[in-house]
């Protein structure tokens, strides 16, 4: 159970870091998966080629993924919407392409493994009970993060952004330097995602950083409501569940999946999260704690 | 009554779902034949799905460990499976069968004493292939291939024999996995006594048919060992009469031990064996009879027993482990032949005992550098072969 | 401004326009345009539909760039600044169309209309910033308090209209410009906004475009009639509404 | 008051958004003629002639016929088919058409209603036909609602609900819209006028309705309402204004 | 280099572009005019590939095989925009997912149909085999998708730029609900948009089956071909299509024969330069 319940958590990082983007500020980017992937590469040929272990590895890996963060937040700045989606779909794929075609760096499609497993004081994280708990702390501190950040006027300007961002600007804020700062924050989040899941598997491979990755997590958020903090944790749940179960009763499991899908989306188009919390605040009417604005309190302005 | 609980992880969704499933029926077949004990244990089969990715496989790999206690491992059957699954396995210890997966590191430079393999390396059957281009008097070669390590394994394996048995030169050109057009390959294709697609699957679907459409039909097509896979034969077309390839087994190999193989198999499942059928009933005979050979489960005996192997019945040919843990084999030249209407790989010509090293002496193998895009020279006069 | 107390102006900006031009590919909207807003000033700005007002508005909010000319506040060229940068010296405007964050409320987007340059804090809960007392002055000025957790979606197009002018004026901006800002509204709202406009303070300079003639005859000191992208007639409101171009080209019914 | 000239009747009709009860039982009956209706910001006005056109009131009651045909329930392109014109607020045109195509693409002849040709519309509004190539988000604000009202004449309805038409319009443009309104009404075709600008009330409107929170509380010819200073008051909030 | 092999290679990539237009086409009239994210594209290509080929070799008839394939993606894209897509119209994630979802069910269904091997077509004999063009044999089939592609692109430029018909679905996606308020039927018009779509895609895929295998991952290899082209020449345009559509075949025909080990990176690193630059690809307008 274990496995999975660390499956879990991770995922979890790098679909907040999806969730926060496309809910906040409505850019859907295909290339989260992508920073998370190069961190695990970043970890794996560090360690694997050139000896460098924990906790330096880690540190170079998030090096690694801000300074991609930063030129691909730049590259991005001035596409929205369809563009953006676009846009990170091909910096997403150029660097896959590389993963694969680089062999004498990447070992292309065969993969690293044996990417060496850090000891912390002591503790020993291959274990998977020690690593677990790392996880968890690691995890709920991003939740607790990205919960205030959701709810302080930073993530009231980001989804002002979303909806009028020249109407922003003519406000004073300074709109490209909130984008670029988010996703590069964002990016940072699921480059942690990835060190913890290359640490977790001990393999890295292309499909960590191909299309089929960036469109799970896609499913995850969306199916669990991006626009919900509580939707991340749904989403993943969802899916690893599914994953799990599926497989050992189906052969036919994209049939069965991708009907699910379609009934979650038909049935609740705004995924799980507003229909768990309706339920939830019928249970504890006393959850808002604003005191003033009706229904969740971690959305914010918005209705 | 104890339990031996097995462990078989494969390939089961997508393209390569039918190498997996495969491996697994052959699997069954053995634990079948043995009454599902092996000694005094019963046999408890837990199969799992790799879905071509070694995360998931690893992941699937850990349950598999900790949650079902498995005793052993059979499986893989795809290369970079096969490669995060034995660095796993060497990490904890855990008894290997590996089925089909082919990189020659498993039992080379990465090999763990507790990993053997029932299989191949990728430059094994090449070996042979070598020789016998050689000897129908091709003397330049063109090889269009997928660019990652498998093929580039093949070739150097095709190499090694080609160049010392009075081949002259290869060329390499390299495409991305995944290519579906090959015209500008085509059309620029050099002059040359025979090509190789040194690839499989859809890229090689697409190749031979854009192979034909551009007229170069009457040149000689050999492929590398999974291009005229059985499977692929009916979408490639009668076109393929003719096609050349190398394997340690073939569907239509005529000996009492194969066809009793072939007939049960086809019984059980109602279709012919494919190499990885076979595989994975050697595997798990290999774990079957180790286990009836010391009458326990226990790791480290169970290990030295398994790496012991010697099968002289196998259907697809009398073969044993060499000191490394892979087989030392016959590989049989297939050539495809219509037979009762269908397209199948008829052996041609048998060569035995070929080693994972092929020509040398294993030391002599490990010092020279591992197979690459490149590397050995496609040149056979270089000094490299001298 | 509201944004720096410690600067406290006596009086309102004054806006200088010299040699404003402007074309849309070829078509050619505002040509050689010259007029300033003196500190203090309430100046109208009328002209037919498509003279080009609202253009000129762009190019002074920073909206848009000029081809050529030039645009000063209290002596200081805006012409190559970024809007951005033009709502912190003291800018403030409002759109002919509106343009809110509909999706959220009408306190979210109060405030929103908080901006001061920086990044805004990551840690506050944004509904904290909502006991701004000018913000909420503002917002009562239009009865808008009640209404705070509503979605601007929601609101009926006369009410949307209103927020938007909440969202300048408790900026207490040097210099403001309304583009139409009575249009939608219905006749006591826009008693209300005449009102407001005449209390404002005088450090405000206000320039307003609208086609509520009486409004503007009424409330400014000063107007410039725009025709064809150059200006027709400059001066106060008895002088322009009784000029006969003007009540050709502009006027029509309203000059009864 | 039934009678036989009633082109489109309304009856009874409620809309509500959610809890909100926006439109409150409101009656109507149009000839050939052009009816003002006036009432303050956020009186629900909008609400109705949205309900009129089929457009998502999530709530609706009542009844709505246009010669005899019921509308209730109906698409609002079917409800549009059948010859309601419709200028919605806020104009709603399309950004990335052109204005040629704004007029192409709802042009549609009817034997019943008036009969607008594309050129008649640029005679019309000629600073429309200057910019014909113009894309709709490039518009100054009264070019747009010149461009609102031709679209919604170039389908030639056999009515026409106009929501707040004038805004942002020039005087003389007002001027000019009012009188072709009072032409269209010659033709027979029944106008329902939502109004701010009481100048354009007085230019076209033959009767007035008032709406305060979401009901009808006023319904006199032009003549009188304009000469009732106290209704105005009371419901619009006119002191001291001059009409 | 030799003359002739360089305009061989151009053929190649302008034959290949021929086909990526006929498929690409598709995506980016629903992609650009309805604002639909159809990654089911390559699925509904996939599907109207098996169907095609396995109407051909029952009935020998190309025409019959073709327009299986075309109908039978027509009909579920039918299925796909009445019955499901509209229920969530606007909400773009929700839409892309749901065209995901299918895709996934269409792509296993075809899986489990017709195994995991690549299938392919045999062109009648007729259409088979090479044509001597002076300097090079080059497949007849090849130079007819490329025809087949001009005159298709003709076609649909003439429709969506000389007729309402193009105006009134941009006016739909502008704003859906005023262009019903004047009398617009949207909901059929976009049906039959994305029926169109859904058609070509269909259509493509049996010619496509003639060079390029079918097998279990075509639709997404198909889909991110077909993506690149659309963004490379901006979504909506036709146009666009058409010269994305060359661009990405000149490019993939030239990579692999010069640099074949990057022949990916060659594809997707100028998707990345023009976007970058221009956000809404060569011909695309502002979204
Ligand atoms: N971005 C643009 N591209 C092309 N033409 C434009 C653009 N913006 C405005 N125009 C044109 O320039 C002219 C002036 O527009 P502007 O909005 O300044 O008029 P205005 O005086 O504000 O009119 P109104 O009173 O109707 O709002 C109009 O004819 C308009 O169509
Ligand atoms: N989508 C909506 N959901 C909830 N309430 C709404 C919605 N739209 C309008 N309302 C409310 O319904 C009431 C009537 O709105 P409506 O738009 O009909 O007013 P109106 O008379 O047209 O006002 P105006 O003159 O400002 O246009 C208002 O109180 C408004 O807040
Ligand atoms: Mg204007
Ligand atoms: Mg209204």
């Amino acid at each position: 159970m274990m496995v999975l319940t660390n499956r879990f958590m991770i995922y979890c990082l790098i679909v907040l870091s999806f969730s926060l983007l496309a809910g906040q500020l409505g850019l859907v980017s295909l290339v989260q998966t992508t920073f998370s992937g190069l961190a695990g590469y970043s970890i794996a040929i560090l360690g694997v080629r050139y000896g460098i272990e924990f906790p330096w590895a880690p540190l170079i890996a998030l090096g690694v993924v801000l300074v991609t963060s930063i030129a691909f937040g730049l590259i991005t700045l001035r596409a929205y919407r369809i563009a953006f989606i676009m846009l990170t779909l091909a910096l997403g794929q150029m660097v896959w392409a590389l993963s694969f075609q680089w062999s004498s760096m990447t070992q292309g499609m065969d993969g690293i493994s044996n990417i060496p497993v850090p000891t912390l004081a002591g503790l020993d994280l291959s274990q998977t009970r020690e690593f677990y708990a790392g996880a968890t702390i690691l995890v709920i501190l991003a939740f607790y993060a990205a919960w205030r950040l959701v709810n302080s006027r930073y993530g009231l300007l980001l989804r002002g952004i979303q909806e009028n961002q020249a109407r922003m600007k003519a406000f004073g804020h300074p709109v490209l330097r909130a984008r670029l700062l988010t996703f590069v924050l964002c990016a940072l989040l699921s480059g942690l995602g990835g060190i913890l899941l290359a640490y977790q598997v001990g393999v890295i491979s292309p499909t960590s950083l191909d299309i089929g990755r960036a469109i799970w997590v896609l499913i995850a958020a969306v199916v669990g409501g991006y626009r919900y903090l509580s939707g991340v944790p749904l989403g993943v749940l969802l899916m690893v569940t599914l994953e799990a179960v599926l497989n050992q009763f189906t052969d036919r499991h994209l049939i069965v999946f991708g009907t699910i899908l379609i009934l979650v989306i038909l049935l609740m188009p705004n995924g799980l999260a507003p229909w768990v919390e309706a339920a939830w605040v019928k249970i504890r009417p006393r959850l808002d704690w604003t005191g003033k604005s009706p229904g969740n309190p971690l959305r914010g302005g918005e209705k | 009554q104890e339990e031996l609980r097995i462990g078989v992880i494969g390939n089961m969704t997508g393209v390569f779902a039918a190498f997996g499933e495969t491996m697994v029926e052959g699997v069954e077949m053995a634990v079948a034949e043995a009454d599902g004990t092996a000694g005094d244990y019963d046999i408890e089969l837990t199969v799992v799905d790799d879905e071509g990715d070694p995360e998931t496989a690893i992941t699937r790999l850990e349950r598999l460990r900790t949650e079902d206690e498995v005793d052993v491992i059979i499986g893989p059957v795809s290369g970079n499976i096969g490669v995060a699954a034995n660095d796993w396995a060497g990490e904890n210890g855990m008894p290997m069968v590996v089925a089909y997966s082919a990189p020659e590191d498993i039992t080379m430079r990465d090999r763990n004493h507790n990993v053997v393999r029932a299989g191949w390396t990728g430059a094994q059957p090449m070996f042979a292939l070598g020789e016998y281009a050689a000897e129908q008097g091709w003397k330049d070669i063109v090889m269009v291939g997928q660019d990652y390590s498998f093929p580039h394994n093949q070739i150097g394996g095709f190499l090694e024999t080609f160049c010392r048995s009075g081949g002259e030169s290869v060329e390499r050109i390299w495409h991305p996995v995944g290519s579906d057009d090959f015209s500008s390959i085509l059309a620029t294709l050099p002059d040359a006594d025979a090509v190789m697609y040194n690839g499989a699957g859809t890229d090689g679907v697409s190749f031979f048919s854009q192979y034909i459409e551009f007229g170069h039909g009457d040149t000689p097509l050999m492929g590398g060992s999974n291009f005229y896979a059985p499977g692929m034969l009916p979408a490639m077309g009668e076109e393929t009469v003719g096609g050349i390839s190398a394997l340690q087994y073939s569907e239509e190999l005529d000996t009492p031990e194969h066809r009793e193989f072939r007939k049960t198999y086809e019984e059980m499942f109602d279709r012919v064996p494919m190499a990885t059928s076979e595989h994975g009933y050697v595997s798990a005979k290999m774990v079957i009879d180790a286990v009836e050979a010391i009458d326990s489960k226990e790791r480290e005996p169970l290990i030295d027993e398994l790496r012991a192997t010697e099968m002289p019945d196998a259907p697809r040919g009398p073969f044993h482990l060499d000191e490394y843990g892979n087989p030392v084999q016959n590989i049989y030249i297939n050539e495809v032949q219509k037979v009762d209407g269908n397209l199948r790989n008829v052996p041609v010509a048998t060569y035995e005992n070929v080693s994972q090293f092929g020509p040398y002496e294993p030391e002599e193998y490990l010092d020279t550098e591992p197979d690459s895009r490149d590397f050995p020279p496609g040149d056979c006069s270089d000094e490299y072969y001298g | 401004m509201a944004l720096r107390p410690e600067e406290q102006y006596t009086e309102g900006g004054h806006l200088e326009v010299s040699g404003l031009k402007k074309a849309f590919k070829s078509a050619r909207v505002l040509e050689n345009v010259n007029f300033e807003v003196k500190p203090g000033e309430r100046h109208g700005m009328i002209g037919v539909n498509g003279a080009g007002k609202s253009t000129l508005f762009n190019l002074i909010a920073g909206d848009l760039k000029p081809d050529e000319g030039s645009v000063h506040l209290d002596g200081e060229e805006l012409t190559h600044l970024s809007v951005q940068d033009r709502v912190l010296r003291g800018l403030g405007r409002t759109y002919q169309v509106s343009s809110l964050a509909k999706p959220l409320t009408v306190g979210a987007n109060l405030v929103l209309s908080l901006g001061d340059g920086r990044l805004p804090s990551m840690l506050q809960p944004w509904h904290r910033a909502l006991d701004n007392q000018a913000l909420m002055e503002s917002a009562k000025q239009f009865e808008l308090d009640e209404w705070l957790d509503e979605t601007v979606d929601n609101l009926s197009h006369g009410m949307q209209r209103q927020l938007e002018l909440a969202m300048v004026l408790h900026r207490k901006p040097r210099l403001l410009l309304l583009d139409e800002p009575a249009a939608g509204l219905s006749p006591r709202e826009r008693d209300r906004l005449s009102a407001t406009i005449r209390e404002l303070p005088s450090e405000i300079s206000l320039l307003i475009i609208e086609h509520d003639v009486d409004m503007v005859l009424d409330l400014c000191d000063r107007i410039t009639v725009l025709h064809q992208g150059c200006i027709l007639t400059s001066g106060p409101p008895s002088v322009v509404a009784s000029d006969p171009q003007v009540r050709d080209a502009y006027l029509g019914y309203a000059d009864a | 008051m039934h009678n036989d000239n009633t082109i489109l009747r309304i009856e009874a009709l409620n809309a509500y958004y959610g809890q909100a009860h926006v439109v409150q039982d409101v009656s109507m009956e149009l000839g050939a003629e052009c009816v003002a209706l006036l009432g303050r910001n956020g009186a629900g006005k909008t609400t109705l002639a949205r309900s009129l056109l089929g457009l998502r009131p999530p709530q609706m009651t009542g009844q709505v016929e246009l010669e005899g045909t019921s509308l209730a329930g109906l698409k609002p392109y079917t409800i549009s088919q059948l010859g309601v014109g419709y200028v919605p607020q806020g104009r709603r045109l399309f950004p990335s058409l052109t204005v040629m195509e704004h007029l192409q693409v709802v042009e549609r002849h009817s034997t019943t209603g008036s009969n607008w040709t594309i050129d008649q519309i640029f005679d019309f509004f000629p600073s429309l036909a200057e910019r014909r190539k113009a894309l709709g988000q490039h518009l100054s604000g009264g070019e747009l609602s010149m461009l609102a009202i031709a679209r919604a004449l170039m389908t030639n309805p056999r009515c026409l609900i106009l929501d707040e038409p004038t805004e942002g319009l020039a005087p003389t443009i007002v001027e000019r819209v009012c009188n072709g309104l009072t032409n269209l009404v010659k033709q027979g075709i029944p106008v329902l006028l939502i109004e701010q600008n009481l100048k354009a009330t007085e230019l076209a409107a033959n009767r007035v309705y008032v709406m305060n929170v979401g009901r009808i509380v006023y319904e006199a010819p032009t003549e009188d309402f304009l000469k009732d200073p106290q209704t105005r008051d009371q419901y619009l909030g006119l002191s001291g204004i001059q009409a | 280099m030799d003359l002739s092999i360089f305009t061989v290679l151009t053929l190649n990539g302008l034959t290949q572009a021929g086909l990526l237009f006929i498929t690409a086409s598709g995506l980016t009239l629903a992609f650009g005019l309805m604002r639909v994210v159809n990654l089911a594209h390559g699925a509904f290509y996939m599907l109207g590939g098996y169907t095609g080929v396995a109407a051909y070799q029952m009935s020998g008839s190309l025409i019959v095989g073709v327009m299986a394939g075309g109908v039978i993606a027509l009909l579920l894209g039918v299925f796909t925009e009445r019955v499901l897509l509209v229920r969530i119209r606007g909400m773009e994630l929700s839409e892309a997912m749901m065209t995901i979802a299918i895709g996934m069910i269409i792509a296993d269904t075809m899986l489990a149909i017709y195994g995991g091997h690549p299938k392919s077509l045999e062109a009648p004999p007729e259409l088979r085999g090479a044509v001597n063009l002076d300097f090079a044999m080059y497949p007849r089939f090849r130079l007819l998708i490329l025809g087949a592609a001009v005159v298709l692109g003709i076609v649909m430029w003439l429709i969506l730029g000389r007729t309402r018909i193009g105006a009134a679905i941009r006016a739909g996606v502008d704003d859906r609900e005023t262009a019903e308020s004047q009398g617009i039927n949207i909901g059929l018009l976009f049906t039959a948009v994305f029926a169109f779509a859904s058609f070509l895609a269909g259509l493509a895929g049996v010619v496509g089956a003639s060079y390029l295998s079918l097998s279990h991952d075509t639709d997404v290899r198909i889909l991110m071909l077909s993506l690149v082209v659309i963004i490379i020449g901006g979504l909506g345009s036709i146009t666009g299509a058409a010269v994305g559509a060359v661009i990405t075949g000149l490019i993939t025909s030239y990579a692999s024969a010069f640099i074949p080990q990057f022949s990916l990176f060659a594809l997707f690193l100028p998707m990345a330069l023009i976007l970058a630059f221009r956000p809404q690809g060569l011909f695309g307008r502002e979204v």
